[in-house]
Parts: structure tokens; C-alpha cells; sequence
């Protein structure tokens, strides 16, 4: 079975394994030590680890785009903006 | 007030019915008719659409078709739910909301520009143009459907009920198949409509997944209203024929969707 | 305030009653003095909520009217019959907080903001409710949402009666002691007329000054706490109320004494009227003794139950049940019973002689 | 209710669902992310193009506008049909005949084949030899869905209340249908007007089902695809190319797959946005 | 033939759910799990029955370590205070369910079941469905279930809670026999102290998830060790107040004081807390070592047979309950005897020091 109609390069593959292994990741520190119950952050959300993920994810999602419409690529800055998202999500939200 | 509550669903329903009587209107009239003026019956009324349905094979292929992958696909997502609902309803588990929120985003995803990889994945597991292509590929919106409406159904059986009968000696397997499924009966009736609903209607994938062999009945449609010009009888009488099987559906539900629907943490 | 009157009324669900069994209340009269607290007592299914309903209008009886001091409200609705209503299960408005749960039947009604705040705040200080008032309502316990349901009973000072229908179910025990005596309580401050439904013949008895005691759809005897239990009407009312019931023995009567098991039992009361029927000698625990002379019985059981013992007595094939003092003596050797004379009566078929 | 107990073992009870449905799901994601950032000239060859297209779709006026109609439309049919459904299910009968009737009757809008949706509006529509559009033009309105952007507007929105509206009577029946009798009688005895047991007690208990109902309609509308493309086909114009018709044009109309990936992931992004905000929102009501 | 909890400790999400407990139940006699909702009872049983491994401990059944055996390996049976039965069965596959999945034979399953649905009047009814019997019988139907079968274990969790009054007070007085005859260690859980008493049998009461005293009932009854198992054990509340012992005499306050008697004359003075059983405030004089005191009535409850009145005694509010009726108005001062040779007397800690 051929999987050249799925048209992966490196680059997209790299993306993809990325983010398998940080959901691995997350997995098994919940495993290990788990979160608990969930925390309410500041804007007013309960959120548990796997949230705040989510959140992230989806920001960051937004970030690049944002970056990507008003900046233009390459989108480098949009990366360091998004780190300094996840930190906050992580410690704040 | 109260005694013209009865207006508000009388008048939807009418509004509801307008569009089906016009479309039956239609089918019982010729082309010519159609096209030849205006009449709010059939002036000169005709079963030949339907007799042509009904002998023509590429027609009642297309329902036979359409009927096979939604019974199909009907099964497959009401079986493969049940268990996980129970699991839902039941247990906590490393990443249960994410999972369940997972499910339910794969309604958001575009299918047109989906359907692309869709048919180049069926065509590379050499599925391409079968029931069961149809069948697993409307399983991607059916499913999780299928949990959540199973999940409110279930949460809705005391887990003592469960406990009960570990207690009597029942493994897991012999409880849910004899004591469990039996009791949440209304709860995979419920679930079994909005299947059969969602695939029966779905036109998009079904089309992309199929050409010959397992050509939808909705597609048959917009291939003849495209290559035979606009023959608007037949297409009424076809379409007048889709509506039968999901009343026929509606109809064994009827009071799972009345009493037991309630019942459910819907 | 008012006094409750009930003529005749029968009730049925079904939509063409034919038989007696198609009614769920078979034809119940009776009179509710103003200020009183009434209970309505018997097992599940003999039509007491059927009757609170009916009374507060969420039921409109097939037959029979119900009269507020003499005024016809039988076609009433319940806003206009000024009535309030506990459930068995806590209702409460999930969008409130408690304190607008409980100022909702006044606000609707239309009164005043600062008297609206007075009434809430001493109704919520008298269910302790006090600290929780900003709180949003749901996410209490089952004990807070029904001592809110109560609340909301108990708020409004113009009703003519305020209704409880099995209020304190989902209550635990140690609660319910508090809750039953506050109910009791906020009687005697206000006097406001109240009808408590329950099958728990405590519930009943302590909080009521007339009971109604209800079985398959009919009233077989009101009368206050002591007259029931001293005086039953009806071999179930002997049997539902007390704890133990009232034994019930078959008898014959012998020149105005009762025969029983071949003994005669002395009794103060003389049967009046013919014995016709099968007849019954009933007498409760309570007034059964050990006595030097007497019916030889023998002792099958003693459960000591702390503040008593009940001690479970064979004669023949009859059960007799007693009650003993905490401190007193088990005679084991050749025990010997007596019972009261005063108390002791004569059932035919059932009912009173 | 108890506390679930944790279990993690219960992942195999998930699994047969989870394989099915990440086959369907993940491997065309992962190939339209692929496709997002590459250029193709046929034949499978591709070449990367990192975020051009997405640079390029974000910054069109056609997205923009396809974002906009589509964005309108959404709006539109949540704020008709939402109250109109509620509105339905509470005037619905409560027992009797009457309820069945309603049900089948409600319900079979639902049960028809999007397709058919389509045509059967267009044949009911015709200005010429339609029901609808004979009747309002009878009635001296300039009426014609087909060359009048207002009317072939308000004629797909009508055409999606009439075909979903059911759906959501049929979720907040059951929602009012699981409202204990007591609520009624206790507002009854609490002499609360018909507006505050709406408010207090029917809406508060519908709150879930009514959710579910906004989500469903919000991501099916945002794909909405077959009914408007049989109905109108996009036009007149592009006054009624939404967003999934769009796309197709794009995709198979021009090929080109990129843009078309870039700009369907764009829109799945911003559908997860608004649907989980939603959720939350709702959610966190719920728990205070 | 006994279970034996060992260090058995249950917790959940940081909170701790049953603590540290030792507890060794036998057969042949009614073992009673007395305390208020969430005081661990549910979870006690739940342990017991293998539906929940603990946090740390050993369940031992018969010596043999059960800890982490399948429910379904125990031959127990369980009835919940919820009617728990199989909505789709008939009443006789219900009670039949535990036999036939022990492939017990057909003719031995129909003896049974006839058995066991006799017992408890449930023949008529064999063969309707669950939710067309009454509450009652509903119960009556789960409780079949759980003794047509052999178990070596019964389980009963507030199984009466649910139910009638009257219907209640039946089904409690036929349990005891019923169930002698099994032959299974019996656990019986309750909230209601006067359960407890009329099943008799050993009572564990329990408090936050800690057993405060294990025994023989009638004497966990009479002699709690503390404080706590007095008011579990109380019904109505138990009266308590401080009291000051200077010399000979206890002082409630200035007019009311007793002697110390034989028990108590050893205690050093000082401030205690008593408890004294609402029975033991009786309106007549009974027994020696009552003593008089003025009260004034708050609310009284009469039931015919008793009178419950709440009393305010020296600004205490305590409550009398005595058979008979005693009709005293509301607001009167009446006088009462409060029977001191029955207090007993707490450490601040709320252990018994003297009673």
C-alpha cells in the first residue's frame, strides 16, 4: 500500500511526531503523578493539565496565524510568542 | 393563551409539510406538465415515475445501495459505542474529557476539501466503491453521536445495577450482553435513529467513496437531474421514495423518543 | 387564615371510573379547624397526596367540593387559594441564589422589597440557613435544597394553609429530629394551619394535634395522637400506629366479658350494640403486664431495645406482643399476663364495637 | 451520583471506537495538513511550500468575504431557529396521540436526504412553477432566488430552519419532558407567571440539551455544503458561496488543493475556538 | 467462619475515605454499621464485598487474603438501599439470576425460588416485571435475590431506608430469623440508632470514617466510649451540657446538683461534659437517685403512647421523652426528674471517664 497520496515531507512529519510525543508525554506524567483535581486560573476556568494543553494548542494555533496575517512569514516570532503562552497557560490559567 | 398553544405546533407542522406535499404533488405529474403550467394538484395524474423507478436498475439499486451502508453503518457505530459509553459513563480513565471532546470535534473538520483524502485512503486499502467503505467512513460523525447519546442513557442506570450483578456471578461480557443491553433498550433505539439519520442523509462522502457498484440513490439523483436535463417528475418520485425509509424509522422510535429519550440525561 | 372543609370528595384517575377499586379517594369529609396542624397518615398508595393535592388545588377532585372558611374554592387555582406546598423532594430554583429562592413567592405576589428582606431573613435564621443566603442554591446538599423547599413553605405569613408532603424523606435521622421539632415550633409562634402528609406514624403523631388516618382511599379515623392510639377506631389503626401494632386476637363474648382462648378477659368498656361479624379482642403492647394471676403464655424472645424490651409471648398459636421497662424483671418461669381492662377492646370486622 | 471509579483498563472498552474513528479522522487531517503546506501540479508530485498558502488565504478578500457570508448565515439560522425550536417544544402536547404525531411529523425533515433538501426547495421556490415562489409572487413580491440575492438569501435560510428547526424540538422535548412534576406544582403554589417558570425552571433544566443543540447547529451550519449548492449554487454571484462551497470550487474547481487545505484548517480552527469557548462558557455556568 | 479487615485504609482523590480500621466480623449473628450518612458505612461494605480495593490493608475471609479476588470469585450477596433488580426480568429471573449463573439445576432453581419467594411473600407476583410491583415489594424481590443463593457473606445496606414505616417495622422483625438460618456472616448498615437496637446483634458505630466502638449492641448502647458513639447511638439527640464537680456534688448550675456516687466520687474536680438519654428525664419520680428540677416547656410531641418534650433546664435545652401522655402547656414550668444515677460523664476529649 502506497502512502505518496498522503504527500508527507519532512517538515509536516516533523510537526506530526512533535505533537504525538508531547501527548505521549503528557500521558505518562499523568500516569505517573497525576494532576488531580482541576484549578481555577485566572480567568475563571477550571482547568486540570490535559486543559491547559488544550489550550495551549489552541492558541498557539491562533498565535501563527495571527503572526502569519499581520507579519508574514517566517513565523519564528510567532514560535517564541507561543512558549511564552504555554508557560503562562501552565503556571496561571 | 393556553388555548391556542396547539397553533404553535399545528402551524410548523404545516410549514413543515408545504415543501413534502409540493415535491408529492410533483411526482405524480409528467414533465410536460410540470413545465407546462401551474396547478396545485396533478391534473393529469400519473404513476409512471415510479413505475420507472422501480423497474429501472440503476434506481432501485441506488436504495438498495443506500439502505445496505446505512444498516451497515448502523451497526457498526451502535456496536463499537457500547462499550465505549460504558466506559465513559462508568470510569474515570487517564484523558477521558479530552478523548470525549476529541470525538465530537470531528464534526467541525470541512468535508469538502476532506472528501479528497478520503477517497484516496479507500482507494488505497482497496475498499473504493463497496458498502462497507461508506459504512466506516460515516462512522467518523455517527460514533461519537452514537456515545454521547448512549453515555445519557447510561448515566442514567444506577451503577448498583452493575454491581448487582457481579455480585450474582456475572463476568463483565455476560452482563452487558444479558442484563445491561436489554435494560438500556430505548437508549440504542435513540441512538439507532440519529445513525440511520446521519448516514441516510449524507450525500458528500457517499458520493466521493463510490461510483458504480455502491452508488448511493442521492447520487443517482444529481446524476440524472445532471445528464437528462431537468426530468423533475422522476426526480420528485425518487425523491417522494427517500423520505419512506426514515418515516418508517421515525415511526419504531416514536415512543422511545417520547418516554424513553426523557429518561435519558439527555 | 382558614377553616378547610371537605364534602365528599372522590377521585378517581382513571378517565371512566366504574368500580370502587378505579378510585383513589373513595368519598373523604372532614374539617380543618383554622390554626391547626394536621397530619394525614397511612402506607403508600392510600391516597393521602391525592388528597393534599386536591386540597391545594394541583387536583381537581372528580366529585366533592372543598370549602375555605365556607367559601367554594373547589375550582380554584392555587395561586388564588393562598396555599403553600412542600414536596417530598426538594424543589429548588437552580438560577437563584437561596436568598431569592426564598423571597420568590413573596416577590411574586407583589410585596414590598423591605419586607421582603424581613420575612427572608427570619425564616432563613430559624432553618439556619443564614450564612449560605448569597449561595447559589444548587450545589447545596439534599438536606440544605429541602430545608430551602421549606423555607419557601414557611415564608409567605398570609397563607390559609401551608402543606407538607412527606418533606422530611430525603432527610437523615439526625436532622430530621430538628427539622420536625422547628416545624413544630413555627406552628405554635404563628399558628398558621398546617397539613402534614407522612406514612411515618412518629412524623405524625408528634407534629400533629388531629390525625387523619387513611387507608385504600378512605379516612378510618381522625382524632388526636392519644385518642388513636388509646382508642382505636379500626383494627388498622391499632395496627399502623404504635410500634408495635396492636395485638389483634380472635375472641367471643360471654355476658359482656370477651373469651379468649378459652380465658375470659375482663374489659371496663362493655361492648355496646350487637356482635354481629367475626370478632376481634385487640389490645396494645403498652398495656400488657406480667402478673401473678393471669393468662400462662410463654416467652419466646426479649429484645432488649434499650429505653424497653419488647418481649414476644406464645399462647397456643396466638403472637402477643408486650412491652417491659428497661429495669423490670423477665418472669422466665411461668410467666403470666394481664391486660388492661381499661384498654382493652372489641373489634367486629374491623371496626370498633 | 456516586464517583466514577478510576479505572484506566476501561481504555479497551474506548478502543474499537477510538481506532475507528482516528482511521477516518487522523489520516485525512494529517494529509490535508500535508496538502496545506505543499504546491501540486498532478500526479502526486509535491513540493513545500511552507506558510505561503496561508499567508495568501488569510490575507484574500475572497476568504474574508466566504468568512463573512458564512459567519452571517451561521448567525442568522442559531438566532432563528434556537428560539423558534424551543418555542415548538414547549407549546408540543404532553401525552396523548397527539404527541406521536407531532414526533413522526417533526421529524421527517430530518430524515430526507440533503440533496433532496436541495431540490425539493429549488422545485418548491421556482418563481415560475414553485408553490412558494408563484404564491409570493401572486402576491406582488418581486420574488426569484435565482437572480435576487435577498431572496435566494432568505430562501436558504428558510430552507435550513425548515430542514433543522426539528432538531431542536426534538432535544428540548426531552429536556422539558425530564422536568420533575413538582417544579410545575411548586411554581404553581409559589404563584410564579408563565415567563418566570420559563425562565427559572423550563430554561435551567434545558440548558443541556439546549448546549448540545447550539453546538450541533453551529459546526453543521459552518459546513453547510449540499442543500445551498443544489439550491443555489452559490449564487446569484457569489452571494451565497459559503464557506464549504468555496472550498469545493477552490479544490476541485481551480485545483488548488493548497490554498484549499491552508483555508479548510483555518476553519477548523476557528470552529474548535468558538465551540469549546461556547462549552466552557456554558459548563462553567453550570457549576457555580 | 469470619471477615477480618486489617489496616484497612480507603482513599480517593487526597481525601480519605475510611481510616486505618481492625475489624473481625463473625457469623450467626447481625453485625450492625451504625452512623449518619458519609460516615464510611457504604464504603466499609463495599470494601468488604471486593467492589472497592482498599488503599492499603488486607481483607481476609476465613484467614484466606481476598484482598484483590474478583467480586464475582466471593460467594457473596448484597442488597442496596436503592430497589436494585433487573428492569427487563421477571421477578422469578431475578431471584433465579444468582442460581442459574451458577448452573444450578432447573428443577433445583425452581425449589428455590418457589423457597425463598414464599418467605417472603412475594408468590403472587413471580411473574411480573419489577416496575409493576410497589416500592416494598420491589425491595422484597432484591432481597430473594440475595438469599436464594449460598453466599458465605450478606450484605445489607440500609436496605429499609426506602421503605414505609409500618412496612419497615415488618421486614425488620422478620430479617433477624430469616437470615439466622443462612448461615452467612450478616452486615447489616443503618442510620437509625433504634434499627440498630431492635436487630441486636454486635454494632459497629461510625463516625467520619473512623469505628468508634465495636460490640455486643445493647452494650455499645449502654456503655459508649465516648461522646460520639453516645450521640450516634441517640435517638432522640442525647442531652449534654458542662458540668462542674467541686467536692462531693456536680453543679448543672446553681439549683441543680447531685451527689457523686460509687463511679464517679474518684474523678478530681473539675469541669465534665455529661450526657444524660432523653428517657432518663422523666415528668414522674422513678428510682433512687432522681433528682427535681424545674424546666420550662418549649415545644412538647405527644405520639399517643410517648411524650417528647423539649425543655429548657437551667438554659439548656434538653429534651424529655417518657411513655404516656403528659399534656404540659407551652411556656409553663413544670417539674421534672432527671435520673442522675444514668449520666455519664465525658474527658474534654470526649472520651467516657464514668458513667
Amino acid at each position: 500500500m502506497s502512502l505518496s497520496w498522503m504527500a508527507w515531507t519532512w517538515q509536516t512529519a516533523t510537526f506530526f511526531i512533535l505533537l504525538a510525543m508531547v501527548l505521549a508525554g503528557m500521558g505518562l506524567w499523568e500516569w505517573k503523578r497525576p494532576g488531580g483535581n482541576p484549578r481555577r486560573g485566572i480567568f475563571g476556568l477550571d482547568t486540570t493539565r490535559g486543559d491547559r494543553l488544550f489550550i495551549t494548542l489552541l492558541g498557539s494555533g491562533f498565535i501563527a496565524l495571527g503572526w502569519l496575517s499581520f507579519i508574514g512569514s517566517p513565523p519564528y516570532g510567532a514560535l517564541v510568542i507561543c512558549a511564552l503562552w504555554a508557560i503562562f497557560v501552565f503556571r496561571r490559567v | 393563551m393556553r388555548r391556542f398553544k396547539w397553533l404553535v405546533p399545528t402551524l410548523y407542522i404545516v410549514f413543515l409539510m408545504l415543501p413534502i406535499y409540493w415535491l408529492l404533488n410533483m411526482s405524480f405529474k409528467t414533465t410536460n406538465e410540470i413545465l407546462g403550467g401551474f396547478s396545485l394538484l396533478p391534473q393529469d395524474f400519473t404513476l409512471e415515475n415510479y413505475k420507472k423507478i422501480f423497474t429501472d436498475p440503476t434506481w432501485y439499486n441506488g436504495y438498495l445501495n443506500s439502505l445496505a451502508y446505512v444498516v451497515f453503518n448502523t451497526v457498526i457505530s451502535v456496536c463499537a459505542a457500547l462499550p465505549a459509553a460504558y466506559a465513559f459513563s462508568r470510569y474515570r480513565f487517564l484523558g477521558d474529557k479530552h478523548l470525549f471532546f476529541w470525538l465530537l470535534t470531528n464534526r467541525m473538520a470541512p468535508p469538502a476539501v476532506f472528501a479528497l483524502p478520503f477517497f484516496q485512503l479507500y482507494s488505497a486499502i482497496g475498499l473504493f466503491d463497496t458498502h462497507i467503505a461508506v459504512a466506516l467512513a460515516h462512522c467518523l460523525f455517527n460514533i461519537p453521536l452514537a456515545v454521547w447519546i448512549l453515555e445519557g442513557f447510561m448515566s442514567g442506570v444506577p451503577k448498583e445495577l452493575d454491581e448487582t450483578a457481579y455480585i450474582d456471578g456475572h463476568s463483565f461480557p455476560s452482563f452487558f450482553v444479558k442484563i445491561f443491553i436489554p435494560t438500556i433498550t430505548a437508549g440504542i433505539g435513540v441512538a439507532a435513529f440519529f445513525c440511520f439519520m446521519f448516514s441516510w442523509v449524507e450525500l458528500l462522502l457517499a458520493k466521493t467513496l463510490t461510483s458504480v457498484e455502491a452508488k448511493p440513490i442521492a447520487a443517482t439523483m444529481t446524476r440524472t437531474a445532471s445528464t437528462s436535463g431537468y426530468e423533475l417528475g422522476l426526480l420528485a418520485a425518487a425523491g417522494t421514495l427517500t423520505i419512506i425509509p426514515g418515516a418508517f424509522v421515525i415511526y419504531f422510535v416514536r415512543n422511545y423518543i417520547a418516554k424513553g429519550f426523557a429518561l435519558g440525561r439527555v | 387564615m382558614a377553616q378547610i372543609t371537605l364534602a365528599g370528595i372522590r377521585h378517581s384517575y382513571a378517565d371512566s371510573p366504574s368500580s370502587p377499586s378505579d378510585y383513589a379517594l373513595k368519598g373523604v369529609d372532614g374539617q380543618w379547624a383554622d390554626g391547626g396542624a394536621y397530619a394525614l397518615l397511612g402506607p403508600s398508595g392510600c391516597g393521602k397526596s391525592t388528597l393534599l393535592n386536591i386540597v391545594s388545588g394541583l387536583l381537581q377532585p372528580s366529585e366533592g367540593r372543598i370549602l375555605f372558611d365556607g367559601k367554594d374554592v373547589t375550582a380554584l387555582d392555587p395561586v388564588d387559594r393562598h396555599v403553600a406546598q412542600v414536596f417530598q423532594f426538594p424543589v429548588i430554583y437552580d438560577t437563584m441564589t437561596v436568598y431569592e429562592n426564598l423571597a420568590f413567592p413573596l416577590r411574586n405576589r407583589g410585596m414590598a422589597e423591605a419586607e421582603v428582606d424581613a420575612r427572608v431573613r427570619e425564616i432563613a435564621a430559624m432553618l439556619d440557613l443564614d450564612d449560605m443566603l448569597e449561595r447559589r442554591a444548587t450545589g447545596l446538599t439534599a438536606d440544605g435544597k429541602q430545608k430551602i423547599s421549606l423555607g419557601r413553605g414557611l415564608v409567605r405569613s398570609d397563607v390559609n394553609v401551608i402543606m407538607f408532603d412527606e418533606p422530611l424523606t430525603v432527610i437523615d435521622p439526625h436532622l430530621k429530629w430538628m427539622l420536625r421539632s422547628k416545624l413544630k415550633e413555627v406552628h405554635q409562634r404563628f399558628g398558621t394551619t398546617m397539613i402534614y402528609v407522612t406514612h411515618d406514624q412518629i412524623e405524625a403523631l408528634t407534629f400533629a394535634d388531629r390525625v387523619m388516618v387513611m387507608t385504600e382511599g378512605e379516612v378510618v379515623q381522625i382524632g388526636t395522637p392519644v385518642e388513636l392510639f388509646e382508642r382505636p377506631q379500626h383494627t388498622f389503626v391499632g395496627y399502623f400506629i404504635g410500634s408495635p401494632g396492636m395485638n389483634v386476637m380472635p375472641c367471643s363474648l360471654f355476658q359482656g366479658d370477651a373469651i379468649f382462648d378459652g380465658e375470659a378477659v375482663t374489659i371496663t368498656e362493655k361492648p355496646v350494640g350487637s356482635a354481629s361479624g367475626s370478632l376481634e379482642l385487640g389490645v396494645r403492647p403498652e398495656f400488657i403486664t406480667f402478673a401473678e394471676d393471669g393468662l400462662s403464655v410463654e416467652i419466646v424472645n426479649v429484645d432488649d431495645i434499650g429505653r424497653h424490651k419488647i418481649v414476644d409471648l406464645r399462647r397456643g398459636d396466638h403472637r402477643i406482643k408486650m412491652l417491659a421497662g428497661e429495669d423490670d424483671p423477665i418472669p422466665w418461669e411461668n410467666p403470666r399476663i394481664r391486660f388492661d381492662p381499661d384498654h382493652t377492646r372489641i373489634y367486629a370486622d374491623g371496626r370498633l364495637l | 451520583m456516586a464517583a466514577k471509579t478510576a479505572n484506566h483498563k476501561a481504555w479497551w472498552l474506548v478502543a474499537p471506537v477510538v481506532a475507528l474513528v482516528a482511521f477516518n479522522a487522523l489520516i485525512p487531517m494529517m494529509t490535508v495538513v500535508n496538502y496545506s503546506f505543499q504546491e501540486t501540479f498532478g500526479d502526486n508530485v509535491f513540493f513545500f511550500e511552507g506558510f505561503k498558502w496561508y499567508e495568501q488565504v488569510l490575507g484574500s478578500e475572497r476568504f474574508h468575504a466566504a468568512l463573512g457570508r458564512q459567519l452571517a448565515f451561521t448567525f442568522t439560522i442559531l438566532v432563528i431557529e434556537i428560539p423558534l425550536g424551543v418555542a415548538v417544544a414547549l407549546a408540543m402536547p404532553r401525552k396523548g396521540i397527539g404527541v406521536s404525531v407531532c414526533l413522526v411529523l417533526m421529524a421527517l425533515p430530518l430524515l430526507i436526504p440533503w440533496n433532496v433538501v436541495g431540490a425539493m426547495w429549488n422545485i418548491f421556490a421556482l418563481p415560475d412553477i414553485g408553490l412558494l415562489g408563484r404564491a409570493l409572487n401572486g402576491l406582488g413580491l418581486a420574488y426569484d432566488f435565482t437572480q435576487d440575492p435577498t431572496s435566494a438569501w432568505i430562501t436558504t435560510i428558510v430552507m435550513d430552519v425548515w430542514h433543522w428547526t426539528s432538531l431542536v424540538v426534538l432535544l428540548a422535548y426531552a429536556g422539558l419532558r425530564s422536568i420533575p412534576e413538582a417544579y410545575y406544582q411548586a411554581a404553581k403554589i409559589d404563584g410564579a407567571s408563565a415567563w418566570a417558570i420559563f425562565r427559572h425552571i423550563q430554561l435551567s433544566k434545558m440548558k443541556r440539551v439546549l448546549t448540545i443543540a447550539v453546538l450541533l447547529r453551529f459546526m453543521d451550519s459552518f459546513m453547510i455544503y449540499t442543500e445551498p449548492f443544489v439550491l443555489t449554487g452559490g449564487g446569484p454571484g457569489n452571494t451565497t458561496t459559503f464557506l464549504s462551497i468555496d472550498l469545493v470550487k477552490i479544490a476541485l474547481g481551480q485545483f488548488d488543493l493548497g490554498p484549499a487545505a491552508a483555508m479548510s484548517l483555518i476553519y477548523f480552527l476557528i470552529v474548535l475556538l468558538l465551540s469549546w469557548v461556547f462549552y466552557s462558557l456554558m459548563m462553567r455556568n453550570e457549576e457555580r | 467462619m469470619a471477615i477480618e479487615l486489617r489496616g484497612v485504609v480507603k482513599q480517593e482523590g487526597g481525601q480519605i475515605h475510611i481510616h486505618e480500621t481492625n475489624l473481625s466480623l463473625e457469623k450467626n449473628a447481625f453485625n450492625i454499621l451504625l452512623g449518619t450518612t458519609l460516615s464510611g458505612k457504604t464504603t466499609l461494605m463495599r470494601l468488604m464485598a471486593g467492589l472497592e480495593k482498599p488503599s492499603s490493608g488486607r481483607v481476609f475471609f476465613d484467614g484466606r487474603d481476598v484482598t484483590g479476588v474478583a467480586v464475582q470469585k466471593r460467594n457473596i450477596s448484597m442488597v442496596y438501599q436503592q430497589f436494585i433488580n433487573y428492569p427487563n426480568l421477571t421477578v422469578r429471573e431475578n431471584i433465579a439470576s444468582p442460581l442459574r449463573v451458577a448452573r444450578v439445576s432447573a428443577a433445583e432453581i425452581d425449589r428455590r425460588v418457589a423457597e425463598a419467594a414464599e418467605l417472603l411473600r412475594l408468590s403472587p407476583m413471580l411473574d411480573r416485571l419489577p416496575a409493576e410491583l410497589s416500592g416494598g415489594q420491589q425491595q422484597r424481590a432484591a432481597l430473594a435475590r440475595a438469599l436464594v443463593k449460598d453466599s458465605d457473606l450478606v450484605l445489607l445496606d440500609e436496605p429499609l431506608a426506602n421503605l414505609d414505616y409500618k412496612l419497615r417495622e415488618e421486614l425488620r422483625q422478620e430479617l433477624p430469623s430469616i437470615l439466622a438460618e443462612k448461615g452467612a456472616i450478616v452486615v447489616y448498615a443503618t442510620s437509625e440508632p433504634h434499627e440498630a437496637l431492635l436487630l441486636g446483634g454486635f454494632t459497629a458505630a461510625l463516625h467520619e470514617g473512623r469505628i468508634a466502638q465495636f460490640g455486643p449492641t445493647a452494650e455499645v448502647y449502654r456503655n459508649p466510649v465516648d461522646l460520639r458513639t453516645a450521640r450516634i447511638f441517640s435517638d432522640p439527640p442525647i442531652n449534654t451540657a458542662l458540668v462542674a464537680k467541686k467536692g462531693n456534688t456536680f453543679h448543672l448550675n446553681e439549683s441543680v446538683k447531685w451527689p457523686v456516687n460509687d463511679a464517679t466520687c474518684g474523678l478530681a474536680d473539675g469541669e465534665y461534659r455529661v450526657g444524660l438519654r432523653p428517657h432518663h428525664i422523666t415528668p414522674m419520680r422513678r428510682g433512687e437517685g432522681s433528682i427535681e428540677v424545674m424546666a420550662r416547656v418549649l415545644v412538647t410531641e405527644l405520639t399517643g403512647s410517648e411524650s417528647i418534650v423539649h425543655l429548657d433546664i437551667g438554659g439548656h435545652r434538653w429534651i424529655s421523652q417518657s411513655h404516656g401522655v403528659h399534656a404540659v402547656a407551652i411556656g409553663a414550668t413544670e417539674t421534672m426528674y432527671l435520673q442522675t444515677h444514668r449520666f455519664m460523664y465525658f474527658e474534654s476529649d470526649g472520651s467516657l471517664i464514668a458513667a
